[in-house]
């Protein structure tokens, strides 16, 4: 088991003719990803690795059966694709691209919220459940298919996570990366209860980081819902004020969104919060020791 | 993005929100200037700095007399601002505005800003204007009312009337505000803010609505679609190694410390930065190179880091994915060689072609410390401290 | 039984200190209906005919139990008002307002759909349970309690009809005025349905006109899912096309909404519709023969 | 609220769409100066009338010389059109509408209107232009795609897109439609339209794309907040009856019958016209004088039927709510005093204060015939028709 796809997931690339799309289109088939059609505007009939092109994400759903999308286009088209996505049917929707403007994901999340389908990301490396399926842009080769789940805001320093925790011997169930921007698709939140619904997660690890209240917000599920361990790392303790550091949604501001104040949130609900980021991968290790 | 005060009026101005009388000077002869065009006397003179408490450190006052402005302009005009927000590097103070002075009756707060939890755009209004709307809401958090808006509905005129009402504010006010809550969400909207405020929007003595003073930022990711906004940025009030940055698609902030540190992905260069805290050093900046960087971005990284007279040690945190690491190692050891650095570099490489990599910075002739681990990195870092001293 | 309205409803009227607000507001109150709060902003403290008026639907909401609020506001203002209501929880929002812009509505109609509520109108004569509740501008004393039900797109139409049962021996359990705009809120298929539910009701009016498909709707789920007799009358036979009548959704366009189209459609599902509106309470009575 | 087509083309221009070089001339005088001014041969002249079908009613011409222009401007301005559409009533030519000619490759059709049932605004977009679109909609429903627009999400450049893809067009005239088609939307939304069609939308030879006709219908309701858009209104194009009707808050609609009717209620008065027909006459009106009339509106009200020729009988029918019998009949007593009216009126009364207002008719020494229901008012109507036959 896994969360959200597996070895049957049928996957849409949206932008598969872009640089970006094509390789990791590659990318995907090569792990071993089903990719099933590919979208881009006016270049529907084409094909790019066998793969079928289409003009609009609702001609590729008339013809062939799809699970997912990846969304690859630039940051000015891609609320639409997202929406053109949703608006087609499709259950879960991968959004790679950074750069989205911050009111356009305003709209597109209270459509999302109306629609039966989820959003990850978007400015999310994408999710991966190790040895199924991979929709986004991580290296495949340093996971390994195990019990531990990851919920993520970053990109490498959830390889980095994934690194220590496969060359200890712990696999993942599946590595999600929700997204750098202010406002995202699925949160902490709707994941963790994802996993702890899943049979063959056995722990979880929040990969969180300053800006915002989505940490906080995660506790207060935890707290009372959930019975699988829960480790935590907050990036950016040394993070200036007002500064928007790298993703457009890591900025503490207003006084708001600082690392010390979600670490201390998140262990007065007794989550297992490391300090060392060298040391995550002991620090799941430990917890999954304690329960077992 | 941040603009400065009187751009941030300009916009106002553009949609019908009042603002007093006043233009900017860039030198005393331009303040002289605007001084004999002005009707009332005394005028205030703000210097145009992106940071707040300005009046506290001396970039505002009340001026009386053509010869009082003379004397301040040419103090002010060309001077570094230290407040508490700019800290020891202060900003330099290019132009000041001068403004009519008002009778002020009441000082009112009224912004917008986004609301991440929530999704959407958030008004919020006070009527204890004239101090940071976070330490009104801390310190009595009634008083501060806040209101979420629909992205199908827009911002309601009920909501406005609502909002203004629970503040305290007459009806008559509230009225008036009304329009202006109005034309300054429509500037959120139109110009993608990421924050919008009028602080202090102030009543006057004869019950006009004025914005004295006016603060805007604009959300980066949309800068792309509104060049007139672009336009606005200032560079003189950034840091230069930053603003070097930008050229070559770095994401790098100056900070305090003494371990410079380059790294792919800002989660892992803010957990890198944590590290070396963590080992009880300081870092000097937040750099991330991104998951795409060439050998020049590499090479240009390092180039700023060794800018940098704070630096001691240079801490290279790479986890290749699409970033190859021979690729980084490429790089490396051609900056290096064209840099000539004499500092410690501890490099600490891992995923896609990591032996490769680390076969070419052993190849280089170049005395770099490699690292196998994050771990192993940060007490190599600490270890290169003490040896430096 | 009655639908949506009863002796128990509790009464909010926006727009209370207004001309119009305040004369039905006292004609409903001697008709008996439970008004118990009033709203105009910044007269938020007064009183009317002992009513306690509140500048908010908030503030009112907050002080009272209130199950449905009658809008009294002017056209420019009205749809603000209707999402106050809904925003505040207000179940059953009747707007009386007539010209209300049709883009307001668009609006309006999709975030009252979000929302746990019901919208009657607007530009309607309102709703009445004879005997029980009046939450509208009919003269009350023509209607009767009983066990016709009565939905209708007019104002006076609709009084007419009430008179012609009223005077046959017929009162009715609930009259509703869905209103005459293009976009109104609750149409003849929500209606139908309650009423089929309703167990006082043994007879339903429809009281149709040009403009629109919403008969054509009704009829869609008549056909199969009711077995009270229903009877129709369409007015607008001898209207021209192109030509507003009176009601701003009275109007037949581009070949669509006439009333000829409308009359063949409900008689071919087995719908009595009367050709002479002189007769319908003579329809309604033997229709209801029929079925006894 | 329809306007002329030079009209609707203003705005399409003031909102970016391209139309052809033109002007309006109201005068011969005006016509050979722009004649003068054009640049190209020949030209299109198209007499502006509220109406479809002029070109089949001489009311279009594509004209070669100077001297054609003056030969047709003279015949056509001043002139009455009577198309399908007008009927016997035609319509004034007040101005013509004088444009250079295109070379027109394709025709295509593009218009926005509100789907009721959806509760929303539509696109509609054709590959058939130049024709109804109703007309194409009928013969070939898969060459008219519509697509239903979320007014969450306002019109997505995807949807557009799409749409025109689905109408055949070729993607490269579909991006430049597109820009096009979120213009018209834009108008649409910004002046409370209720119908924006482009028809025919041309692509010219030099692959240029034109707005060569618009009509464009405004909502009522909304006019109150576009003065710019109510002041567009034409009277001259309406039936001087129902522009003096609209003087007194009536809503008046000239019909061809003999059987003036007076109703209060929109969907009464229809009914009521509706039963005109039944009992074998026709309507000669929609009459609603609403259900707060006074005496004044009463009395304009039935002036106007009195004074349409082609009444014979008149009608009156009123269900007393608010309008209550007494104020109706006192109303009547006084407008029939004024106007000495000779034909026959049949009133029927129901409601509030009944019985007063046929005490007033009664005694009013004027000769009404009173009907106690509306079947009986219908047969007296019928009645009357056959002794005045």
């Amino acid at each position: 088991m896994s969360i959200i796809i597996d070895e049957n997931t049928k996957v849409l690339i949206q932008g598969i003719t872009g640089n970006e799309g094509a390789f990791h289109t590659r990318q995907m088939i090569e792990y071993g990803t089903r990719i099933v059609a590919g979208v881009t505007p006016g270049k529907g009939g084409q094909s790019l690795e066998g793969i079928p092109v289409y003009n609009t994400v609702q001609d590729a759903v008339q013809d062939k059966e799809i699970d997912a999308t990846a969304i690859f286009v630039p940051p000015a088209f891609a609320a639409d694709a997202i929406i053109e996505a949703a608006e087609s049917g499709i259950k879960t929707i991968v959004c790679l691209t950074e750069g989205i403007p911050t009111i356009d994901m305003i709209t597109v999340y209270h459509y999302i919220k109306s629609k039966d389908c989820w959003l990850i990301g978007p400015n999310t490396p994408g999710i991966i459940s190790p040895g199924k399926c991979k929709i986004g842009v991580m290296a495949g080769y340093i996971h390994r298919k195990g019990t531990v789940g990851i919920i993520s805001r970053s990109g490498t320093l959830t390889y980095e996570v994934v690194d220590q925790l496969t060359k200890m011997g712990m696999g993942q169930s599946t590595c999600i990366g929700i997204g750098g921007d202010p406002i995202v698709g699925l949160r902490y939140v709707d994941l963790l209860k994802m996993f702890e619904e899943d049979e063959d997660t056995d722990a979880i690890v929040i990969i969180g980081e300053i800006g915002g209240t989505a940490e906080e917000e995660a506790v207060q599920y935890y707290s009372g819902h959930m019975k699988k361990p829960l480790v935590a790392f907050i990036a950016g303790v040394t993070a200036p004020e007002g500064r928007r550091m790298g993703h457009a949604g890591a900025i503490i501001s207003g006084g708001r969104g600082d690392a010390k104040t979600k670490i201390k949130v998140l262990e007065e609900a007794g989550v297992t919060v490391v300090k060392n980021p060298a040391q995550i991968g002991q620090a799941v290790f430990h917890a999954r020791q304690v329960r077992v | 993005m941040k603009i400065h005060e009187y751009q941030a009026k300009n916009l106002l101005k553009e949609y019908k929100i009042p603002i007093p009388k006043g233009s900017v000077a860039r030198d005393v002869h331009e303040s002289l200037k605007i001084w004999d065009d002005m009707t009332g006397i005394p005028v205030v003179v703000k210097a145009q700095v992106h940071s707040g408490g300005r009046g506290k450190a001396g970039g505002v006052r009340v001026i009386n007399s053509r010869e009082e402005l003379k004397d301040y302009a040419s103090s002010l005009i060309g001077s570094i601002i230290y407040t508490e927000q700019t800290g020891g590097d202060g900003k330099p103070v290019d132009c000041i505005l001068i403004e009519e002075a008002l009778d002020i009756k009441k000082e009112l707060y009224l912004g917008f800003t986004i609301d991440r939890s929530h999704a959407c755009i958030s008004m919020i209004a006070s009527a204890e204007g004239g101090v940071e709307i976070e330490k009104v809401a801390l310190a009595s958090p009634d008083r501060v009312v806040v209101q979420n808006i629909d992205p199908l509905l827009g911002l309601r005129d009920f909501q406005v009337i609502r909002t203004l009402l629970k503040t305290g504010m007459h009806i008559k006010i509230v009225r008036k505000i009304g329009a202006i809550a109005n034309a300054l969400y429509k500037l959120f909207i139109e110009k993608d803010c990421s924050l919008a405020e009028i602080n202090p929007l102030v009543i006057t003595e004869k019950d006009e609505i004025v914005a004295l003073d006016a603060k805007i930022n604009f959300d980066d990711n949309a800068l792309f679609r509104h060049p007139d906004i672009a336009s606005l940025r200032d560079y003189n009030q950034e840091n230069p190694l930053e603003v070097e940055a930008t050229r070559y698609n770095l994401n790098y902030i100056k900070l305090k410390g003494n371990v410079g540190c380059m790294v792919n992905g800002a989660g892992l260069a803010m957990a890198t930065m944590d590290l070396i805290k963590f080992v009880g050093a300081e870092p000097a900046n937040f750099l991330d190179v991104g998951g795409g960087a060439t050998s020049k971005m590499i090479e240009e990284g390092l180039k700023i880091l060794v800018s940098d007279r704070d630096v001691k040690v240079i801490l290279i945190n790479i986890f290749g994915g699409i970033l190859r690491c021979d690729t980084l190692a490429t790089g490396v050891v051609e900056a290096a060689q064209h840099l000539n650095i004499h500092m410690p570099i501890i490099i600490r490489l891992e995923g896609t072609n990591v032996e490769e990599g680390r076969r070419i910075l052993a190849g280089s002739n170049l005395k770099f410390t490699v690292a196998r681990d994050m771990g192993e990195a940060a007490e190599k870092v600490a270890e290169a401290l003490r040896i430096r001293g």
